[in-house]
């Protein structure tokens, strides 16, 4: 069987989230890799939310939020945009490849676009192969 | 992760065949009904129709759930439903997790087998999570009805009267001695040419006559203690410094509306102007004191053979404000009118950039202008036109320099009377009243609406409006509109009596706080406070809007947004992923 | 004070007959002279001041449609005389609505308020009366959302009446706002949601109200339900009966450059979240029942019932809110653009559902294609994603608006969203070509100027001169035009045009103006009851305006308008009290008010 | 330099007909729907435009009022009634009074009552000089030959002072025309074989009317009607002073019809008539754009006009028919108002006829010139202008 990458979605409640429901309504497929929890805002996404994921088993990272100037509590994601480079340059430097953690803006309306980004980092993580981390600690939730 | 002592019940539903088609629900209910904590899982055709409800309150009330998990459409539509019947079976809403195998699972893949997976995923997710959800109970604070109005121009003394008809109890506050702001100032409006003072007057003869109308002239706020619903409020005189406490006076009010206008441009800042220089260069308001004197006449009695209006002063400019002041077109078209009213034989020339004749009635104004022999001329954005004095033979005593843009040439104009429509802009001590209720200024100085579409007169601060210019230029009907809008959102709070706090909101641990006080300055509602005797920082509950930002930041994770704990976070991701 | 009354007129009126209100003028207290100038006087200042001076006038009252018209030159007069320049009145016949059946009495009471220096707005207050808690919403789009939140998060009963399936109006279409850019939908949506949750409100979509009866505080309404033929609360919005539909028309929400089913959901964001039968379009209901049907046997909830009949409700309520919004002005009357005629001339709707990102292209900007139509087998010009992209487009403002052969008023929005297409347009597409033909940048609100420069420097070409014809030439569009500030006749292809068609009233206005007894300005707005001082009140009592239908304005002025409205509802409902129709009060009251007034 | 505005030059204008210039707001729709607005001549706009401002010597300078034809597509466009189509009108009567160096121009336009006043004054003058000239030296029962009341060797050299006197004060015109626009202080240097190159384009226009017909091109229906009578009646009328100053005796003479003469004058009286009674009607019922507001002087023109034909054509008549003293009384009421009317030739809107074609010409002229001297420059207009 090919490696089928595990990808957590971490989406924010008001715009992100609303627009991956959107590709629910408008039927646009994307591949079943990522698996979506919701924050009320991009800017809770704790650095420990993506360790924590990785080290579950997740062979990447997608945080979405508001467009910048669009979040409903005025400025969140300009935290989240300074805040996940960071995380990426000290997970780089653990060796995690750059690729793993995504940052991305996508508003209610964009189901396209959200399908579209899944496709493309699914494709990439596939490319990718799997995470080291989840390799070396050997999680794997298909067997328990 | 440890496990919890909990019992709970997971449904999934099959959506008609929305879900059931591609995912084999029978299968991820096997699946789930294995998790220790899961006491009963099952599967329904609806469980958003009543009897699909009434399986999970049966189902509570029967086997003591203590946990409801229900794996259908997406959160945004039914959570609330669930959240109800969970309320109606005697259980805390909150004790309840929705799974989105729909919008995101169901109508998104096609291979039935993957979808099934990740419908497991997603449901033993919620599972996990719902396993650490605490029972949360919204918190009802008193409100004080009474409100403090800060500015008594037009906005002032609209929502004033608006909230005084209401019955409720208002003080008025403002800095000069006398009410109206700089309406006062004004002698007909654009543009229908009513009076102003008409206008004023009503509102004024009303706002004296109101017993719920408290007037605190020559006054300013020194202090606004507190937050929404219960803010304390010193005021003291205009010419007390902040040290004679004996004169202070303290008010007790609910909620503040900000309503603090504008100031005029300087018009001496634009050298090229002339103005304070060439005696006959004067400003918009210096025209309007002639206005109601009856004397549009220039500095030596002369009546003007030639007018010349120019505008944009001090707006739409690079060098002093990028912003267009709104209402200076319609104002200069006014002029026009009142000008040739007065002297009829004199020649108007009006100098603009665009025409914002943008309102209702405005555009049928300007043509009403044209018909009069105006004569407009267009100058460019930067390109300012310059004016000297006019030599001995010349039958005027000034000319203005231009380069005109809808002939693309350089002319003269004769002037005897020049009028600066000069722009608004925020008042000095705006950054001050900023500061004073905690609310943010843009860059020009404006204060900042809490959203400049759907939210325009509540700001960041719960319990504190912002009304008329001082949020922007503006005219007279929208600003009118604004106070009222202001006075509205006041008496929808004083109809309920109190003020609901969400159930959802951040909570500091004391003990693990360090005092390094980075939440504070993050916080874009100012919920944090930081208590300089305890040095520690604590949450205005009332205030946070559970945004979270403060959470993830807190260097010792001492800071719990509750319902997204960090403990229910790493759950879900480990159920999501397991 | 020794007054003189002067009756002046900027136009004709034969509405009013103002000899009369002189005859009656000269009859009041210490009115010493009376005069009827007629329209346009030739007026002389120094004269003026003779009479002032002969009569020795302590007091001028200037009265006509629009009085201040001549207000400067007896100003002058007073202060030539030496008289107190500040005690010229004005009796504004148009600002306080002398018009319609009691023209005659409301004039001279304005006449009799100015003489006795009181404002006639102080003197005219309507009896208060008992106020039913219930307020009716008639349209829910911004404006009428945002009023019924506001009112009912006060904990009070709101009834929302929206003529379409669903609420949300025209914003719910739109991709980004200006000047914000921030994406309509998101902002709209949980508003949206909240209004169907909202237990105070009872939302009536498919509906549209029918009668008035009774007086303010009380009024009994007649709704008509339209049959939507589908259980909102059971519908679970699969979309299995609009895939077996076999009608296929031009979808209302994606401004017919989509199609939808006789059996659709607006858009998959709808409030309710429930589809609806477009009975119009329905084979089943057209033939009696004798055709299709599909849908029904398809819905694996069973909630189609094709046979379902309108109903009429009646509901009693306090306070009304008008919030029936605009509609576009027709393009194809324009007939030098080339609308209807030329495919790739769209307006600003239709640009606006192309760029969104879920429109029928999932935003992506195309021109576009001839595709055969494999039902009626003739080739069609569509919308494909896959289509051309538009390499240059031009953008026409004051389509229909500014002009006395159309609208004469400006439609207020239009710039700033003509700008927003700009920057859509570059960043879509940013090889592409943009132009912008404009007569006036009207960017005034706040942060629209420095919108209008990032445009301009998002590379746009703004252009000062309106375009006068499209045409088309061996097939490619041709703009012409003149550019007034490069002195430039110019005429150039482009791909794509885009125009910015001014707005209208929402059809039906004048029918629901007529049954609320409401007057209408000449451009078929409402008319407010002050243009300054209540914009969003009425002359009739607990009747409100809110948004566009009282003029054309953007987001943020139509939500401070709805905001503005409850708050007049919620002060009545909370006071116990509400304001009385105006026309009420008779003109022996208002005169006896004035006296009183001015004693004080 | 700056040049000065001057605010007054608009009360002026109104005088001559430009009563809604200030009303306009410049779109620049005018211009982009004007079928001869080129790359150098952007109107009807910019003549507004001078006009608004006061700009005189631009006005004065502008060639723009003689290439239009008045087919009134802009002011039915025009989205504030600024009515450029009679603005334009009213700029040709303002310069008509401009190039004329008498001022008698300048009476006529503004008062129409002064012109009417010298119109009958002369026509009685004429009439006394004919009566009393006929009665003295002829017979009024006798039409032609020796002895005729009004014998045609002296209504030709009369006829040929009368051109001359009426040449006289056109050429001044003319000329000041030519000053004001091409020569002076005119900005383009103009190579004096340009002129010659393009002088074909005098008779060209004079005689076609070629760019009346343009008008119509770009409207959905092409109408040539007006077109066709604005033509008519200028070749009528042309012929007919060509006949009467050349074969006046010949016309004169009679009994029996000279066809080599009399075939032309038939065909300019019907041209005249026509075009005049087409032009009358469109006036009175105002079912054109251009007809929607007549000036005075378009009144006095076309009735004179009108006149002439018809005491011209029954005096022919009667003169057949032998009806002699009744053709001689016609004949005198024909001259009361032919004298009158060729004075005024050079001072009202009838000087048009030449202007017109001559400031055509002038723009073709100036146009290349202009072109030979940007040639090589590229354009800074962000569209590209197609040919």
């Amino acid at each position: 069987m090919s490696f089928e990458p595990r990808i957590l979605g971490i989406l924010c409640n008001w715009c992100s989230y609303a627009g991956a429901d959107l590709a629910g309504t408008s039927r646009i497929h994307y591949p079943p890799n990522i698996r979506v929890i919701r924050v009320m805002c991009s800017a809770r996404v704790d650095p420990t939310f993506v360790v924590k994921a990785l080290v579950s088993g997740a062979d990447g990272v997608l945080i979405c939020g508001c467009h910048p100037g669009d979040c409903h509590y005025s400025e969140g994601n300009y935290k989240t945009m300074r805040r996940i480079p960071l995380l990426k340059k000290v997970l780089t430097d653990l060796g995690i490849e750059d690729e793993r953690v995504r940052l991305e803006w996508i508003s209610a309306s964009e189901g396209q676009r959200f399908a579209d980004i899944v496709k493309d980092m699914t494709e990439r993580i596939r490319a990718l192969g799997p995470s080291r981390i989840s390799a070396e600690l050997d999680v794997d939730p298909r067997e328990k | 992760m440890e496990s919890r002592e909990c019992k709970i019940g997971v449904y999934i539903c099959n959506c008609g065949t929305n879900i059931a088609k591609v995912v084999d629900c029978e299968a991820v209910r096997e699946y789930i009904s294995e998790l220790p904590q899961v006491a009963i899982a099952r599967t329904y055709k609806y469980m958003c129709s009543n009897p699909g409800q009434e399986l999970i309150i049966q189902d509570i009330k029967e086997q003591g759930l203590d946990r409801v998990v229900v794996a259908a459409c997406s959160p945004r539509m039914h959570e609330r439903t669930f959240r109800a019947a969970l309320q109606t079976a005697g259980l805390n809403p909150y004790m309840f997790e929705m799974a989105n195998i729909r919008e995101q699972c169901s109508w998104v893949h096609d291979d039935p087998q993957a979808a099934t997976e990740k419908a497991k995923a997603l449901t033993q997710a919620a599972v996990f999570r719902v396993a650490y959800h605490e029972a949360l109970e919204q918190m009802m604070v008193d409100m004080c009805p009474n409100t403090l109005v800060i500015g008594a121009g037009i906005a002032g003394l609209t929502a004033a009267l608006e909230l005084a008809d209401a019955g409720q109890k208002v003080y008025l506050l403002d800095k000069q001695d006398h009410l109206g702001g700089n309406l006062a100032r004004v002698d007909l409006t654009a543009p229908y040419l009513d009076s102003a003072r008409d206008l004023l007057t009503e509102r004024i003869t009303r706002v004296k006559t109101s017993d719920n109308i408290e007037l605190l002239l020559n006054s300013r706020l020194q202090e606004l203690k507190g937050y929404v619903g219960n803010f304390s409020a010193t005021l003291v005189s205009v010419d007390s410094d902040d040290t004679e406490e004996n004169k202070a006076q303290k008010i007790e009010v609910g909620n503040v509306i900000v309503c603090t206008g504008y100031k005029e441009f300087p018009a001496e800042r634009v050298t090229h102007f002339g103005y304070g220089k060439l005696p006959n260069v004067i400003t918009s308001f210096d025209f309007e004191k002639m206005l109601r004197a009856g004397r549009i006449e220039c500095k030596d009695g002369e009546i003007p053979n030639y007018v010349a209006i120019i505008h944009c002063v001090g707006s739409r400019s690079p060098e002093y404000h990028g912003y267009c002041s709104r209402v200076c077109c319609m104002t200069a078209l006014k002029y026009v009118h009142e000008i040739k009213s007065a002297i009829p034989s004199c020649y108007v020339s009006d100098l603009y950039i665009d025409m914002h004749a943008f309102g209702k009635g405005h555009e049928d104004f300007y043509r009403r202008t044209s018909e009069v022999k105006t004569m407009f001329l267009m100058f460019g954005k930067g390109d300012h036109p310059i004016i000297r004095s006019a030599g001995p033979k010349d039958d005027c005593q000034m000319l203005i320099e231009v380069n005109e843009q809808l002939s693309g040439e350089v002319i003269e104009i004769p002037a005897d009377l020049v009028i600066l429509m000069v722009g608004m802009e925020a008042r000095e001590d705006a950054t001050e009243t900023a500061r004073l209720v905690n609310i943010s200024q843009d860059k020009d100085g404006w204060f900042i609406e809490s959203h400049p579409k759907l939210d325009p007169v509540a700001t960041t601060t719960d319990g504190i409006y912002i009304a008329g210019t001082c949020v922007a230029p503006k005219d007279i009907p929208d600003t009118v509109a604004q106070a009222r809008a202001a006075a509205g959102r006041i008496l929808a709070k004083i109809a309920k009596g109190k003020i609901a706090v969400d159930a959802i909101y951040a909570e500091i641990n004391e003990d693990s706080c360090s005092g390094c006080r980075i939440c504070n300055e993050l916080c874009p509602y100012s919920a944090i406070e930081f208590d300089d005797e305890k040095k520690r920082s604590h949450v205005l509950s009332v205030m946070c809007k559970a945004c979270g930002a403060c959470v993830a930041a807190c260097p010792s994770g001492a800071i719990k947004g509750r319902h997204f704990t960090d403990q229910q976070m790493f759950a879900q991701i480990e159920g999501v992923l397991r | 004070m020794r007054t003189g009354i002067f009756f002046c007129q900027v136009e004709e009126n034969n509405r009013l007959n103002v000899t009369a209100v002189a005859k009656y003028a000269a009859n009041l207290p210490n009115v010493e002279t009376v005069q009827e100038l007629g329209i346009q006087p030739r007026l002389d200042a120094k004269d003026l001041a003779g009479q002032v001076h002969s009569g020795n006038l302590e007091r001028i009252v200037i009265a006509g449609d629009m009085p201040g018209y001549f207000k400067p030159v007896f100003t002058k007069a007073m202060a030539l005389a030496g008289h107190d320049p500040l005690e010229v009145r004005l009796a504004s016949f148009r600002e306080h609505g002398a018009s319609g059946s009691t023209t005659l009495e409301r004039a001279k009471a304005i006449v009799a308020c100015a003489a006795f220096g009181v404002p006639f707005a102080l003197a005219v207050e309507p009896a208060k009366t008992p106020v039913q808690p219930t307020t009716l919403i008639i349209g829910a789009g911004i404006a009428g959302i945002q009023a019924a939140l506001e009112i009912a998060d006060a904990g009070k009963p709101v009834c929302l009446v929206e003529r379409c399936g669903t609420i949300g109006g025209h914003m719910a279409m739109f991709d980004k706002t200006f000047p914000t850019l921030d994406c309509s939908a998101c902002i709209l949506t949980p508003k949206m949601v909240s209004v169907a949750q909202h237990e105070m409100i009872r939302l009536l979509t498919n509906s549209q109200v029918i009668a008035l009866s009774g007086s303010p505080g009380s009024y009994r309404v007649q709704i008509k339900c339209k049959a939507r033929m589908v259980d909102v609360d059971a519908c679970v919005a699969c979309n299995i009966c609009s895939e077996v539909c076999p009608v296929e028309v031009a979808s209302e929400f994606d401004a017919g450059i989509a199609r939808r089913k006789a059996v659709y959901i607006p858009f998959p964001q709808a409030v309710p979240n429930a589809y609806l039968v477009d009975a119009e379009n329905c084979l089943y209901v057209q033939s009696a029942g004798k055709k299709c049907g599909a849908c029904v046997k398809k819905c694996p909830k069973e909630c189609i019932d094709l046979t379902q009949k309108d109903e009429i409700i009646e509901i009693e309520v306090g306070n009304i809110i008008i919030a029936t919004g605009y509609d576009v002005l027709q393009a194809e009357n324009i007939e030098h653009y080339g609308y209807g005629i030329l495919p790739n001339v769209l307006t600003a709707l239709e640009f606006e559902r192309l760029t969104n990102a879920s429109g029928p292209t999932g935003g992506k900007i195309v021109a576009k294609s001839l595709k055969l139509n494999k039902r009626t087998k003739l080739e069609e010009w569509v919308f494909d994603a896959n289509g051309p992209a538009p390499k240059s487009i031009a953008i026409i403002h004051c389509v229909g608006s500014r002009d006395q052969n159309y609208n004469s008023y400006c439609s207020r929005v239009c710039c700033m969203y003509s700008l927003k297409f700009a920057h859509l347009v570059k960043e879509k597409l940013p090889g592409a070509d943009c132009y912008e033909f404009y007569i006036d940048m009207r960017a005034f609100g706040k942060g629209y100027e420095e919108f209008f420069e990032r445009i301009k420097h998002e590379g746009t070409f703004v252009i000062r001169g309106r375009t006068a014809a499209i045409s088309e030439l061996n097939g490619q569009m041709m703009v012409t035009g003149e550019d007034i500030i490069q002195d430039k006749l110019i005429q150039f292809p482009v791909d794509m045009v885009l125009l910015a068609v001014g707005l209208i009233p929402a059809h039906g206005t004048e029918e629901l103006s007529r049954m609320l007894g409401l007057t209408r300005d000449e451009d078929g707005w409402f008319s407010e009851l002050n243009y300054n001082g209540r914009p969003t009140d009425t002359e009739k009592g607990c009747i409100y305006v809110a948004g566009m239908c009282q003029s054309p304005k953007d987001i943020p002025d139509a939500v401070a308008q709805a905001s503005a409205v409850a708050a007049g509802v919620l002060s009545s409902i909370s006071s116990g009290k509400g304001i009385g129709h105006r026309g009420s009060v008779t003109l022996s009251e208002i005169e006896a008010r004035a006296k009183n007034l001015q004693a004080k | 330099m700056a040049i000065r505005v001057n605010p007054k030059i608009i009360d002026d204008l109104e005088g001559y007909g430009a009563e809604d210039v200030q009303l306009c707001y410049h779109c620049g729709n005018c211009s982009a729907v004007c079928p001869h607005a080129d790359e150098f001549n952007v109107f009807p706009r910019r003549p507004m435009r001078y006009l608004q401002m006061g700009l005189e010597r631009k006005l004065e300078t502008s060639l723009e009022p003689w290439l239009c034809y008045y087919c009134g597509q802009c002011s039915d466009q025009c989205p504030r009634g600024a009515e450029p189509g009679e603005t334009m009108m009213s700029l040709r009567r303002w310069l008509i009074s401009r190039y004329d160096i008498t001022g008698i121009a300048r009476l006529f336009f503004k008062s129409t009552k002064v012109e009417l006043a010298a119109v009958i004054i002369v026509a009685l003058l004429t009439g006394i000089f004919f009566l009393g000239f006929g009665l003295w030296q002829g017979d009024i029962n006798v039409y032609d030959g020796s002895n005729a009341f009004l014998p045609s060797s002296f209504i030709h050299n009369f006829d040929l002072a009368l051109g001359f006197l009426v040449a006289l004060f056109i050429g001044l015109s003319a000329f000041r025309f030519w000053w004001f626009s091409m020569g002076g202080k005119s900005a383009v240097p103009i190579p004096w074989w340009l002129y010659i190159k393009k002088v074909y384009l005098l008779p060209w226009h004079f005689f076609t009317q070629k760019r009346f017909a343009d008008c119509e091109k770009e409207t959905t229906r092409r109408i040539y009607l007006p077109w066709l009578a604005h033509l008519g009646l200028m070749l009528g009328y042309v012929t007919m002073l060509f006949i009467v100053m050349v074969f006046v005796k010949q016309l004169q003479a009679g009994p029996e019809i000279n066809w080599s003469v009399h075939v032309f004058g038939y065909l300019a009286s019907l041209g005249l008539l026509i075009g005049a009674v087409y032009m009358l009607r469109g006036r009175l019922k105002k079912n054109r754009t251009q007809y929607q507001r007549s000036h005075g002087s378009d009144w006095i023109f076309l009735v004179l006009l009108f006149i002439i034909a018809l005491t011209g054509v029954t005096q022919h008549i009667l003169h057949r028919s032998g009806l002699l003293l009744a053709a001689n009384i016609v004949y005198i009421v024909h001259l009361m108002v032919v004298v009158p009317w060729l004075l005024r030739m050079p001072f009202t809107k009838w000087a048009h006829m030449f202007l017109r074609p001559l400031g055509m010409y002038f723009s073709a002229v100036r146009n290349e010139a202009l072109t030979r001297q940007r040639s090589g420059i590229e354009t800074t207009v962000p569209a590209r202008k197609v040919a």
